[in-house]
């Protein structure tokens, strides 16, 4: 690429299964390291914060998205970071929550972390592009 | 490569109110990008595309459906990339 | 009493239709007459050479080959909804039987289900 | 009611928070059982699993779903059942699970528990009325 | 109470493609309930509905949409639980 | 950078309307100029008298009443879809001006949100 390098935000609004934009949004992520642009964070919002469970065992003949994320999440160094307010509601949990309301497990896939709403702002703020990956139905 | 206005990335089936809302706001120097069930648009035989249409080639192969240059331009996550880089800002409906 | 299960979503964008489609088969593995019916954006499923390794997943016409093999009694199609999508018997996989969609089809079932 | 108790399965396939259809089917219920019939049982199917977690912790001022249904399953010892394929794809999953995969944490709620779809057919099979609650969107 | 045919429960908003291919199965014996998102069908004006109409009271009044007799009418829980048994057939769409 | 949150589903069906408006609320925190449009299905969030305890929710009319007074600087309706849905000054919530939705409107806006 002879274009400069860029920073993007991920928003990813659609759950797995429920719709396709983990899959999306995960091409589009390695395309974007590939081009040698930066990705500032991943943030989940809405359904979207069900890609951060690390109890999800698809069939082993299907991908795992959580899985799939991670790994690229950890190799390409990039911040994952789920709303916890949406967390909260669809049970989504790390020890601190788990702790704070007293829930029988935490179970939110590292390298995700649970953070407000100011994670996303500071991207619309400061990357050069956010680009959303909602569900299609 | 021109620098387009804006880039309304698509993934909403044709028969989606949204399908029609996005449709509703592109403007000449604007670009659509069909992807997921979007791509569905090219093998709708109710709809009329126009202007500059792109479209994942991934999720029209995985659909079976042909890539019909006369419509749209096939392109990949690369290229969609590109895009997004191209465009002044960038709507994901 | 025959069961009519309907497959209104294009494959891929969500998992609805392989849900669906796994209550119709579990229905035939039990004894239990199943119908499949495809319609509206749904008959996209049987498009010949879906290749979905393309975005990591399975393609959905060799699960359609298994429902047949597996006793689903009958497999339709919404013929206006393939008309619009420009599926015929060159582009649609076999097996396939057109039907018209309204009161008088649906009569023939006891019970029915839409997944959506 | 003069007419005589029937017998139904509610089968649920669309989530909390995404969807209406466990709000919808919580009332409907309620009024099943209060007019003298019985459920059979309480089938959760694809995105409907979301409601056996135990981990959801909405604000305190909002209602919890997946309590007010656990709470009406005991009272009336209606039987909930989260369909296994649809839970271990959206990383819903019980202590036989957890250990099978090697899962760091088990989060069903009882009463629910897990099961194969044939417990949805013996519903259509044997249950005088089958009333699904799909999601809206 | 006289019985009918099917009962359709429709819970998708009034631009749903469901909402259409539900109202295309109707026939004369039958009946349509609206829930949730459904009711908004009573406030839309380019919609009219014909027939045994339902709609569920505690959905209307969260939407604050007028219970219109003239189109529907306003059920709760308890009679949404009648309607299933007195028809011979159930529909969720 | 201005940026335009567009609600387009009703209320109370799901939960996208009120973290798209969460979003808004956010932006404005952050002292970031947040625009909320209701349109289509979503104008329904501007009738007045909601009693969503009636389905065991919170009315979200009091969360939009919120809304101005955390900064949000203007909440905006598609014109064609109010008249659709009934929506007059008798009606509808305080505080709402009229827009008609095309590019033209869309070009104020560096940034553009539509969940769905």
């Amino acid at each position: 690429m002879s274009s400069p390098a860029l920073s993007f935000t991920l928003v990813i609004t659609g759950a797995p299964y429920s719709t396709q934009a983990p899959q999306t949004a995960l091409a589009f992520a390695r395309a974007t390291v590939a081009a040698g642009h930066r990705i500032d964070r991943v943030f989940l919002y809405g359904d979207g914060v069900y890609l951060a469970s690390n109890l999800a065992s698809p069939p082993s003949d299907e991908a795992n998205w959580s899985h799939q994320w991670r790994a690229f999440l950890e190799e390409k160094a990039v911040p994952g970071v789920a709303c916890i307010a949406s967390a909260l509601r669809r049970g989504i949990v790390d020890d601190n929550e788990k702790q704070r309301y007293e829930l029988p497990a935490s179970n939110i896939a590292a390298p995700f972390s649970i953070a407000g709403l100011g994670e996303w702002v500071e991207g619309v703020a400061r990357s050069d592009r956010v680009i959303y990956f909602h569900g299609g139905n | 490569m021109k620098p387009f206005h804006t880039l309304h990335i698509l993934n909403k089936r044709p028969g989606h109110p949204g399908f029609k809302s996005c449709l509703s706001c592109l403007e000449s120097r604007d670009a659509l990008l069909l992807t997921e069930n979007g791509v569905l648009a090219l093998a709708d035989k109710g709809l009329t595309l126009e202007g500059a249409v792109y479209a994942l080639s991934a999720d029209l192969v995985a659909r079976a459906i042909p890539e019909d240059a006369s419509i749209a331009n096939v392109i990949d996550y690369d290229e969609m990339v590109a895009l997004t880089i191209r465009a002044n800002r960038v709507i994901s409906w | 009493m025959k069961t009519l299960v309907i497959i209104n979503q294009a494959p891929y964008g969500n998992w609805s239709g392989r849900e669906a489609l796994d209550m119709a088969l579990s229905l035939a593995a039990f004894d239990q007459p199943a119908t499949l019916l495809f319609t509206s954006d749904g008959v996209n499923w049987l498009r010949k050479d879906q290749q979905a390794a393309a975005i990591s997943q399975k393609s959905v016409d060799r699960n359609l080959a298994a429902a047949s093999i597996f006793g689903v009694s009958e497999l339709l199609a919404d013929h206006q909804s393939c008309h619009r999508f420009g599926l015929d018997d060159h582009t649609m996989i076999e097996g396939i039987t057109l039907a018209n969609i309204n009161a008088d089809f649906l009569r023939a079932y006891g019970h029915v289900i839409s997944l959506s």
